[in-house]
Protein backbone atom coordinates (compact mmCIF):
# COMPACT_ATOMS: atom_id res chain seq x y z
CA UNK A 1 0.00 0.00 0.00
CA UNK A 2 1.63 3.56 -0.90
CA UNK A 3 2.07 5.88 1.63
CA UNK A 4 -0.84 8.74 2.07
CA UNK A 5 1.51 11.01 0.38
CA UNK A 6 -0.24 14.07 -0.09
CA UNK A 7 -4.00 16.12 1.50
CA UNK A 8 -6.73 17.02 -0.89
CA UNK A 9 -9.22 20.37 -0.34
CA UNK A 10 -12.70 19.85 -0.88
CA UNK A 11 -15.87 21.92 -0.59
CA UNK A 12 -18.49 20.96 1.70
CA UNK A 13 -22.09 21.91 1.67
CA UNK A 14 -24.39 22.09 4.57
CA UNK A 15 -28.63 22.46 4.12
CA UNK A 16 -31.46 22.68 6.27
CA UNK A 17 -30.89 21.80 9.95
CA UNK A 18 -27.62 20.66 9.32
CA UNK A 19 -26.94 24.49 7.94
CA UNK A 20 -27.94 25.70 11.77
CA UNK A 21 -26.27 22.94 13.66
CA UNK A 22 -22.84 23.62 12.00
CA UNK A 23 -23.26 27.48 12.12
CA UNK A 24 -22.54 27.53 8.52
CA UNK A 25 -23.65 26.78 4.90
CA UNK A 26 -20.22 26.24 3.54
CA UNK A 27 -16.84 24.73 4.35
CA UNK A 28 -13.67 24.17 2.16
CA UNK A 29 -11.17 21.75 4.23
CA UNK A 30 -8.12 19.59 3.65
CA UNK A 31 -8.27 16.17 4.22
CA UNK A 32 -5.83 13.43 3.88
CA UNK A 33 -5.69 11.48 0.72
CA UNK A 34 -8.23 8.43 0.62
CA UNK A 35 -10.64 10.04 2.72
CA UNK A 36 -14.05 9.01 2.39
CA UNK A 37 -17.74 10.97 3.11
CA UNK A 38 -17.99 9.05 6.33
CA UNK A 39 -14.72 10.03 7.80
CA UNK A 40 -15.49 13.95 6.61
CA UNK A 41 -19.04 13.42 8.45
CA UNK A 42 -16.98 12.37 11.83
CA UNK A 43 -14.81 15.28 11.72
CA UNK A 44 -17.99 18.21 11.62
CA UNK A 45 -19.44 15.55 14.19
CA UNK A 46 -16.62 15.42 16.51
CA UNK A 47 -17.12 19.68 16.53
CA UNK A 48 -20.90 19.68 16.43
CA UNK A 49 -21.60 16.49 18.59
CA UNK A 50 -25.29 17.36 17.70
CA UNK A 51 -24.73 16.50 14.03
CA UNK A 52 -24.43 12.96 15.36
CA UNK A 53 -28.07 12.44 16.39
CA UNK A 54 -28.94 12.95 12.15
CA UNK A 55 -26.48 10.52 10.55
CA UNK A 56 -29.17 7.77 9.81
CA UNK A 57 -31.74 10.49 8.38
CA UNK A 58 -29.18 12.36 6.37
CA UNK A 59 -27.93 11.13 2.70
CA UNK A 60 -24.71 12.65 0.60
CA UNK A 61 -23.70 14.00 -2.16
CA UNK A 62 -20.57 14.01 -4.05
CA UNK A 63 -20.30 17.00 -6.94
CA UNK A 64 -23.98 16.83 -7.59
CA UNK A 65 -25.14 13.12 -7.26
CA UNK A 66 -26.34 11.20 -4.23
CA UNK A 67 -23.38 9.54 -3.11
CA UNK A 68 -22.32 6.69 -0.85
CA UNK A 69 -21.19 7.26 2.66
CA UNK A 70 -17.93 5.57 1.74
CA UNK A 71 -17.12 7.64 -1.03
CA UNK A 72 -13.54 8.00 -1.84
CA UNK A 73 -13.13 11.72 -2.06
CA UNK A 74 -10.62 13.34 -4.50
CA UNK A 75 -9.22 17.13 -4.45
CA UNK A 76 -11.80 19.02 -5.67
CA UNK A 77 -15.06 17.47 -4.39
CA UNK A 78 -17.92 18.96 -3.46
CA UNK A 79 -19.57 17.20 -0.80
CA UNK A 80 -22.83 17.60 0.83
CA UNK A 81 -24.73 17.22 3.66
CA UNK A 82 -28.83 16.53 2.71
CA UNK A 83 -31.48 16.17 5.25
CA UNK A 84 -34.61 14.04 4.27
CA UNK A 85 -36.14 16.33 1.47
CA UNK A 86 -39.47 18.46 1.69
CA UNK A 87 -39.64 20.45 -1.15
CA UNK A 88 -43.24 20.33 -3.72
CA UNK B 1 -38.27 9.51 -26.75
CA UNK B 2 -38.93 13.43 -27.83
CA UNK B 3 -36.64 15.55 -27.31
CA UNK B 4 -36.57 17.93 -24.19
CA UNK B 5 -35.14 21.14 -25.61
CA UNK B 6 -38.77 22.28 -25.41
CA UNK B 7 -39.16 21.69 -21.78
CA UNK B 8 -39.09 24.16 -19.08
CA UNK B 9 -37.42 23.58 -15.80
CA UNK B 10 -36.72 26.24 -13.25
CA UNK B 11 -36.39 27.01 -9.75
CA UNK B 12 -37.69 30.27 -9.62
CA UNK B 13 -37.45 32.96 -6.41
CA UNK B 14 -40.55 34.94 -7.25
CA UNK B 15 -44.67 34.34 -8.09
CA UNK B 16 -45.10 31.30 -10.18
CA UNK B 17 -47.42 32.42 -13.24
CA UNK B 18 -49.45 29.34 -13.74
CA UNK B 19 -51.21 31.06 -16.92
CA UNK B 20 -47.89 31.07 -18.86
CA UNK B 21 -47.12 28.16 -17.82
CA UNK B 22 -50.31 26.17 -19.18
CA UNK B 23 -50.15 28.04 -22.44
CA UNK B 24 -46.51 27.15 -23.05
CA UNK B 25 -47.27 23.42 -22.84
CA UNK B 26 -50.15 23.57 -24.84
CA UNK B 27 -49.83 22.80 -28.49
CA UNK B 28 -52.63 22.07 -31.36
CA UNK B 29 -51.06 18.53 -32.26
CA UNK B 30 -51.92 18.13 -28.24
CA UNK B 31 -55.74 16.83 -26.61
CA UNK B 32 -54.82 16.97 -22.79
CA UNK B 33 -52.87 18.99 -20.08
CA UNK B 34 -52.72 17.56 -16.99
CA UNK B 35 -51.69 20.37 -14.08
CA UNK B 36 -50.42 19.79 -10.44
CA UNK B 37 -50.85 23.26 -8.46
CA UNK B 38 -48.98 22.53 -5.74
CA UNK B 39 -49.77 25.53 -2.72
CA UNK B 40 -49.37 26.42 0.93
CA UNK B 41 -52.02 25.56 3.21
CA UNK B 42 -52.96 27.69 6.14
CA UNK B 43 -52.15 24.64 8.32
CA UNK B 44 -49.69 21.81 9.00
CA UNK B 45 -50.80 18.50 11.67
CA UNK B 46 -53.16 21.16 13.09
CA UNK B 47 -51.11 23.93 13.69
CA UNK B 48 -51.78 27.16 11.99
CA UNK B 49 -48.98 28.00 9.62
CA UNK B 50 -48.09 31.74 9.28
CA UNK B 51 -45.67 30.86 6.09
CA UNK B 52 -43.17 29.01 4.67
CA UNK B 53 -39.34 28.95 3.45
CA UNK B 54 -37.99 26.97 0.52
CA UNK B 55 -34.55 26.56 0.10
CA UNK B 56 -32.87 23.96 -2.01
CA UNK B 57 -29.17 23.32 -3.06
CA UNK B 58 -30.15 24.73 -6.31
CA UNK B 59 -27.83 23.35 -8.93
CA UNK B 60 -28.03 19.71 -7.93
CA UNK B 61 -31.74 20.45 -7.18
CA UNK B 62 -32.01 21.65 -10.86
CA UNK B 63 -30.41 18.94 -12.52
CA UNK B 64 -32.36 16.75 -10.65
CA UNK B 65 -35.22 18.12 -11.89
CA UNK B 66 -33.67 18.22 -15.45
CA UNK B 67 -33.49 14.28 -14.79
CA UNK B 68 -37.22 13.75 -14.31
CA UNK B 69 -38.10 15.89 -17.39
CA UNK B 70 -35.78 13.54 -19.21
CA UNK B 71 -37.03 10.56 -17.65
CA UNK B 72 -40.77 11.79 -18.40
CA UNK B 73 -39.79 11.57 -21.91
CA UNK B 74 -38.42 8.25 -22.04
CA UNK B 75 -41.46 6.82 -20.18
CA UNK B 76 -44.50 8.44 -21.20
CA UNK B 77 -45.59 10.00 -24.90
CA UNK B 78 -45.57 12.94 -23.53
CA UNK B 79 -45.37 16.38 -25.38
CA UNK B 80 -44.16 19.11 -23.32
CA UNK B 81 -43.47 19.83 -19.85
CA UNK B 82 -43.37 22.29 -17.45
CA UNK B 83 -41.88 21.98 -13.99
CA UNK B 84 -40.83 24.70 -11.70
CA UNK B 85 -40.32 25.08 -8.12
CA UNK B 86 -40.64 28.45 -6.09
CA UNK B 87 -37.61 28.63 -3.58
CA UNK B 88 -37.66 31.39 -0.35
CA UNK B 89 -40.12 33.06 1.27
CA UNK B 90 -43.96 31.77 0.45
CA UNK B 91 -47.43 33.26 1.78
CA UNK B 92 -50.38 31.01 2.48
CA UNK B 93 -52.04 29.77 -0.87
CA UNK B 94 -49.73 30.74 -2.76
CA UNK B 95 -48.12 28.10 -5.55
CA UNK B 96 -45.11 26.25 -4.48
CA UNK B 97 -44.84 23.62 -7.50
CA UNK B 98 -46.27 23.33 -10.34
CA UNK B 99 -46.24 21.31 -13.15
CA UNK B 100 -47.91 20.80 -16.59
CA UNK B 101 -47.42 18.09 -19.33
CA UNK B 102 -49.53 17.84 -22.27
CA UNK B 103 -49.90 15.35 -24.59
CA UNK B 104 -52.08 13.62 -27.26
CA UNK B 105 -53.78 11.36 -24.99
CA UNK B 106 -55.15 12.08 -21.06
CA UNK B 107 -53.54 9.14 -19.80
CA UNK B 108 -49.98 10.01 -20.65
CA UNK B 109 -50.18 13.11 -19.53
CA UNK B 110 -51.88 11.96 -15.44
CA UNK B 111 -49.48 9.24 -15.34
CA UNK B 112 -46.16 11.57 -16.63
CA UNK B 113 -47.75 14.61 -14.21
CA UNK B 114 -48.28 12.32 -10.76
CA UNK B 115 -45.07 10.39 -11.39
CA UNK B 116 -43.19 14.10 -11.53
CA UNK B 117 -44.69 15.12 -8.10
CA UNK B 118 -44.03 11.87 -6.46
CA UNK B 119 -40.50 12.33 -8.26
CA UNK B 120 -39.85 15.35 -7.47
CA UNK B 121 -41.08 14.93 -3.25
CA UNK B 122 -38.66 11.58 -3.06
CA UNK B 123 -35.63 12.85 -5.12
CA UNK B 124 -34.94 16.74 -5.49
CA UNK B 125 -32.70 18.38 -2.69
CA UNK B 126 -35.41 21.38 -1.23
CA UNK B 127 -36.29 21.86 1.87
CA UNK B 128 -39.36 23.64 3.49
CA UNK B 129 -39.28 25.21 6.93
CA UNK B 130 -42.95 26.17 8.52
CA UNK B 131 -43.17 28.91 10.83
CA UNK B 132 -46.07 29.19 13.02
CA UNK B 133 -47.28 31.27 15.85
CA UNK B 134 -44.68 29.88 18.38
CA UNK B 135 -41.70 28.90 16.29
CA UNK B 136 -40.82 27.21 13.37
CA UNK B 137 -39.78 23.45 12.29
CA UNK B 138 -38.02 22.13 9.26
CA UNK B 139 -40.98 19.14 7.65
CA UNK B 140 -40.42 15.83 7.87
CA UNK B 141 -39.49 15.03 4.68
CA UNK B 142 -38.50 11.88 2.66
CA UNK B 143 -34.58 10.21 2.40
CA UNK B 144 -33.56 10.35 -0.97
CA UNK B 145 -32.43 6.84 -3.04
CA UNK B 146 -29.12 6.75 -2.91
CA UNK B 147 -26.67 4.33 -4.82
CA UNK B 148 -25.44 1.26 -3.07
CA UNK B 149 -22.05 1.57 -1.22
CA UNK B 150 -20.81 -1.64 -3.97
CA UNK B 151 -22.33 -0.23 -7.44
CA UNK B 152 -20.75 3.13 -6.16
CA UNK B 153 -16.75 3.01 -5.32
CA UNK B 154 -15.13 5.29 -7.72
CA UNK B 155 -11.92 3.32 -8.98
CA UNK B 156 -8.76 4.11 -7.35
CA UNK B 157 -7.73 7.67 -8.99
CA UNK C 1 -68.55 12.61 2.28
CA UNK C 2 -67.76 16.95 2.21
CA UNK C 3 -71.03 18.78 0.72
CA UNK C 4 -71.21 18.78 -2.68
CA UNK C 5 -73.05 22.79 -2.78
CA UNK C 6 -69.92 24.46 -3.72
CA UNK C 7 -69.08 22.22 -6.61
CA UNK C 8 -69.24 23.98 -10.52
CA UNK C 9 -70.94 21.21 -12.97
CA UNK C 10 -71.73 23.10 -16.26
CA UNK C 11 -72.68 22.92 -19.78
CA UNK C 12 -71.21 25.95 -21.63
CA UNK C 13 -72.22 27.47 -24.64
CA UNK C 14 -69.40 30.00 -24.73
CA UNK C 15 -65.47 29.62 -24.32
CA UNK C 16 -64.50 28.19 -21.16
CA UNK C 17 -62.62 30.30 -18.61
CA UNK C 18 -59.64 28.24 -16.54
CA UNK C 19 -58.27 30.79 -14.94
CA UNK C 20 -61.42 31.84 -13.40
CA UNK C 21 -62.57 27.88 -12.53
CA UNK C 22 -58.49 27.10 -11.12
CA UNK C 23 -59.24 30.07 -8.45
CA UNK C 24 -62.77 28.88 -7.68
CA UNK C 25 -61.66 25.79 -6.25
CA UNK C 26 -58.39 26.41 -4.62
CA UNK C 27 -59.00 27.41 -0.32
CA UNK C 28 -56.44 28.00 1.56
CA UNK C 29 -57.04 24.98 3.63
CA UNK C 30 -56.13 22.61 0.60
CA UNK C 31 -52.14 22.04 -0.14
CA UNK C 32 -52.93 20.74 -3.87
CA UNK C 33 -55.05 20.98 -7.04
CA UNK C 34 -54.94 18.79 -9.94
CA UNK C 35 -56.67 19.85 -13.49
CA UNK C 36 -57.61 18.13 -16.46
CA UNK C 37 -57.58 20.61 -19.83
CA UNK C 38 -58.57 18.76 -23.18
CA UNK C 39 -58.74 20.44 -26.07
CA UNK C 40 -59.29 20.59 -29.59
CA UNK C 41 -56.94 18.40 -31.51
CA UNK C 42 -55.63 19.33 -34.97
CA UNK C 43 -55.81 16.10 -36.49
CA UNK C 44 -57.99 13.15 -35.58
CA UNK C 45 -56.17 9.45 -37.30
CA UNK C 46 -54.12 11.65 -39.32
CA UNK C 47 -56.32 13.56 -41.05
CA UNK C 48 -56.67 17.05 -40.17
CA UNK C 49 -59.24 18.77 -37.88
CA UNK C 50 -61.18 22.27 -39.17
CA UNK C 51 -63.17 22.50 -35.82
CA UNK C 52 -65.71 20.32 -33.88
CA UNK C 53 -69.54 20.59 -32.87
CA UNK C 54 -70.51 18.86 -29.59
CA UNK C 55 -74.15 18.48 -28.80
CA UNK C 56 -75.57 16.86 -25.33
CA UNK C 57 -78.33 15.56 -24.21
CA UNK C 58 -78.13 18.46 -21.92
CA UNK C 59 -80.51 18.23 -18.73
CA UNK C 60 -79.29 14.41 -18.60
CA UNK C 61 -75.74 15.15 -19.53
CA UNK C 62 -75.67 17.90 -16.83
CA UNK C 63 -77.41 15.42 -14.13
CA UNK C 64 -74.81 12.61 -14.93
CA UNK C 65 -72.12 15.11 -14.19
CA UNK C 66 -73.35 16.45 -11.09
CA UNK C 67 -73.51 12.15 -10.47
CA UNK C 68 -69.84 12.71 -10.86
CA UNK C 69 -69.32 15.32 -8.63
CA UNK C 70 -71.28 13.50 -5.34
CA UNK C 71 -69.35 10.21 -6.29
CA UNK C 72 -66.14 11.77 -6.01
CA UNK C 73 -66.87 13.52 -2.86
CA UNK C 74 -67.97 10.21 -1.35
CA UNK C 75 -65.08 7.81 -2.54
CA UNK C 76 -61.93 10.65 -2.25
CA UNK C 77 -60.91 13.06 0.44
CA UNK C 78 -61.48 16.18 -1.55
CA UNK C 79 -62.54 20.16 -1.26
CA UNK C 80 -63.87 21.57 -4.34
CA UNK C 81 -64.30 20.28 -7.83
CA UNK C 82 -64.81 21.84 -10.74
CA UNK C 83 -66.58 20.06 -14.04
CA UNK C 84 -67.21 21.97 -17.33
CA UNK C 85 -68.30 20.65 -20.43
CA UNK C 86 -68.43 23.47 -23.81
CA UNK C 87 -70.93 22.32 -26.33
CA UNK C 88 -71.26 23.97 -29.89
CA UNK C 89 -68.72 24.46 -32.22
CA UNK C 90 -64.90 24.71 -31.05
CA UNK C 91 -62.38 25.61 -32.90
CA UNK C 92 -58.74 24.00 -32.51
CA UNK C 93 -56.79 24.39 -29.28
CA UNK C 94 -59.73 25.49 -27.63
CA UNK C 95 -60.98 23.76 -24.27
CA UNK C 96 -63.88 21.15 -24.79
CA UNK C 97 -64.00 19.98 -21.02
CA UNK C 98 -61.79 21.05 -17.74
CA UNK C 99 -61.83 19.39 -14.32
CA UNK C 100 -60.45 21.27 -11.47
CA UNK C 101 -59.98 19.12 -8.18
CA UNK C 102 -58.61 20.75 -5.05
CA UNK C 103 -57.30 18.43 -1.87
CA UNK C 104 -55.65 18.70 1.33
CA UNK C 105 -53.39 15.63 -0.37
CA UNK C 106 -52.39 14.93 -3.70
CA UNK C 107 -53.13 11.25 -4.12
CA UNK C 108 -56.54 12.39 -3.21
CA UNK C 109 -56.85 14.98 -5.84
CA UNK C 110 -54.79 13.32 -9.05
CA UNK C 111 -57.34 10.12 -8.28
CA UNK C 112 -60.36 12.28 -8.52
CA UNK C 113 -59.78 14.23 -11.35
CA UNK C 114 -59.11 11.12 -13.15
CA UNK C 115 -61.73 9.42 -12.62
CA UNK C 116 -63.78 12.37 -13.36
CA UNK C 117 -62.40 12.66 -16.58
CA UNK C 118 -62.78 8.79 -17.29
CA UNK C 119 -66.11 8.28 -15.83
CA UNK C 120 -67.48 11.16 -18.06
CA UNK C 121 -65.91 9.90 -20.90
CA UNK C 122 -68.05 6.82 -20.68
CA UNK C 123 -71.32 7.60 -18.83
CA UNK C 124 -72.60 11.26 -20.31
CA UNK C 125 -74.77 12.22 -23.12
CA UNK C 126 -72.34 14.33 -25.14
CA UNK C 127 -71.36 13.96 -28.75
CA UNK C 128 -68.60 15.09 -31.20
CA UNK C 129 -68.33 15.61 -34.49
CA UNK C 130 -65.34 15.91 -36.43
CA UNK C 131 -65.24 18.11 -39.57
CA UNK C 132 -62.25 17.70 -42.31
CA UNK C 133 -62.04 19.26 -45.30
CA UNK C 134 -63.41 16.49 -47.32
CA UNK C 135 -66.40 15.86 -44.92
CA UNK C 136 -67.44 14.99 -41.23
CA UNK C 137 -67.55 12.31 -38.81
CA UNK C 138 -69.14 11.68 -35.89
CA UNK C 139 -66.26 10.36 -33.42
CA UNK C 140 -66.60 7.32 -32.44
CA UNK C 141 -67.40 6.45 -28.27
CA UNK C 142 -68.36 4.44 -25.47
CA UNK C 143 -71.39 2.71 -25.18
CA UNK C 144 -72.42 3.90 -21.46
CA UNK C 145 -73.07 0.81 -19.12
CA UNK C 146 -76.94 0.36 -18.65
CA UNK C 147 -78.60 -1.09 -15.11
CA UNK C 148 -79.41 -5.00 -16.42
CA UNK C 149 -82.84 -6.01 -17.90
CA UNK C 150 -83.88 -7.77 -14.25
CA UNK C 151 -82.89 -5.36 -12.01
CA UNK C 152 -84.27 -2.02 -13.91
CA UNK C 153 -87.40 -3.44 -14.66
CA UNK C 154 -90.26 -1.15 -13.45
CA UNK C 155 -92.88 -2.68 -11.18
CA UNK C 156 -96.45 -2.60 -12.82
CA UNK C 157 -98.57 0.52 -13.07
CA UNK D 1 -104.09 -10.68 -18.09
CA UNK D 2 -106.07 -7.32 -18.63
CA UNK D 3 -106.88 -6.40 -21.95
CA UNK D 4 -105.03 -3.34 -22.92
CA UNK D 5 -107.57 -0.81 -22.39
CA UNK D 6 -105.67 2.46 -23.72
CA UNK D 7 -102.78 4.17 -24.92
CA UNK D 8 -100.41 5.97 -23.77
CA UNK D 9 -98.38 9.31 -24.96
CA UNK D 10 -94.12 9.28 -24.62
CA UNK D 11 -91.60 11.99 -25.67
CA UNK D 12 -88.99 10.46 -27.91
CA UNK D 13 -85.53 12.04 -28.19
CA UNK D 14 -82.90 11.35 -30.79
CA UNK D 15 -78.79 12.52 -30.85
CA UNK D 16 -75.79 12.18 -32.70
CA UNK D 17 -76.13 10.05 -36.21
CA UNK D 18 -79.63 9.08 -34.82
CA UNK D 19 -80.91 12.61 -35.10
CA UNK D 20 -79.78 12.44 -38.90
CA UNK D 21 -80.91 9.56 -39.73
CA UNK D 22 -84.49 10.09 -38.08
CA UNK D 23 -84.36 13.42 -39.62
CA UNK D 24 -85.97 14.61 -36.42
CA UNK D 25 -84.47 15.70 -32.87
CA UNK D 26 -87.52 14.83 -30.89
CA UNK D 27 -91.41 12.85 -31.31
CA UNK D 28 -94.25 12.46 -29.64
CA UNK D 29 -96.29 9.32 -30.18
CA UNK D 30 -98.73 7.24 -29.02
CA UNK D 31 -98.38 3.52 -28.09
CA UNK D 32 -100.23 0.76 -26.82
CA UNK D 33 -100.19 0.31 -23.23
CA UNK D 34 -97.26 -1.98 -21.82
CA UNK D 35 -95.31 -0.96 -25.04
CA UNK D 36 -91.63 -1.29 -23.81
CA UNK D 37 -88.54 0.71 -25.03
CA UNK D 38 -87.31 -2.41 -27.56
CA UNK D 39 -90.55 -1.55 -29.34
CA UNK D 40 -90.41 1.73 -29.86
CA UNK D 41 -87.45 1.57 -31.05
CA UNK D 42 -88.39 -1.27 -33.68
CA UNK D 43 -91.61 1.46 -34.78
CA UNK D 44 -88.71 4.31 -35.92
CA UNK D 45 -86.68 1.37 -37.43
CA UNK D 46 -89.51 0.44 -39.87
CA UNK D 47 -90.00 3.52 -40.80
CA UNK D 48 -86.28 4.66 -40.88
CA UNK D 49 -84.72 1.18 -41.40
CA UNK D 50 -81.25 2.78 -41.65
CA UNK D 51 -81.58 2.68 -37.96
CA UNK D 52 -81.68 -0.91 -37.55
CA UNK D 53 -77.99 -1.65 -37.93
CA UNK D 54 -77.13 0.83 -34.76
CA UNK D 55 -79.42 -1.21 -32.66
CA UNK D 56 -76.29 -3.53 -31.02
CA UNK D 57 -74.52 0.02 -30.29
CA UNK D 58 -77.19 1.98 -29.00
CA UNK D 59 -78.31 2.92 -25.77
CA UNK D 60 -81.57 4.00 -24.33
CA UNK D 61 -82.57 6.21 -21.27
CA UNK D 62 -86.01 6.98 -19.98
CA UNK D 63 -86.39 10.33 -17.81
CA UNK D 64 -82.70 10.74 -18.05
CA UNK D 65 -81.46 7.44 -17.26
CA UNK D 66 -79.88 4.64 -18.88
CA UNK D 67 -82.44 2.06 -19.16
CA UNK D 68 -82.81 -1.71 -21.02
CA UNK D 69 -84.51 -2.43 -23.38
CA UNK D 70 -87.35 -3.79 -21.99
CA UNK D 71 -87.91 -1.39 -19.71
CA UNK D 72 -91.94 -1.05 -19.94
CA UNK D 73 -92.76 2.51 -20.61
CA UNK D 74 -95.91 4.84 -18.79
CA UNK D 75 -97.82 7.54 -19.97
CA UNK D 76 -95.32 10.86 -19.82
CA UNK D 77 -91.85 8.96 -20.12
CA UNK D 78 -89.12 10.49 -22.00
CA UNK D 79 -87.22 7.95 -24.03
CA UNK D 80 -84.07 8.95 -25.86
CA UNK D 81 -81.70 6.93 -27.95
CA UNK D 82 -77.82 7.02 -27.27
CA UNK D 83 -75.16 6.10 -29.68
CA UNK D 84 -71.93 5.94 -28.12
CA UNK D 85 -71.21 8.70 -26.16
CA UNK D 86 -68.12 11.34 -27.39
CA UNK D 87 -67.83 13.63 -25.01
CA UNK D 88 -64.67 14.95 -23.04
Amino acid sequence: MPPVSQSIRVKVLFFGRLKEIAARSQDSIDLAAESNIESLFAYYASRHPELQQYRSSLVASCNREFAPWNTVLHAGDEVAFLPPVSGG
Amino acid sequence: MAATFTDITKLVHEPIDPVALAAYVRANGDGAIVIFDGFVRDHSKSRRTLYLEYEAYEPMALAKIEEIAAHLHEKFPIHRLAVVHRLGRLEIGETSVYIAVSAAHRAAAFDACRYAIDTLKRTVPIWKKEYFEDGSVWADGELPPVPSATSALKPAS
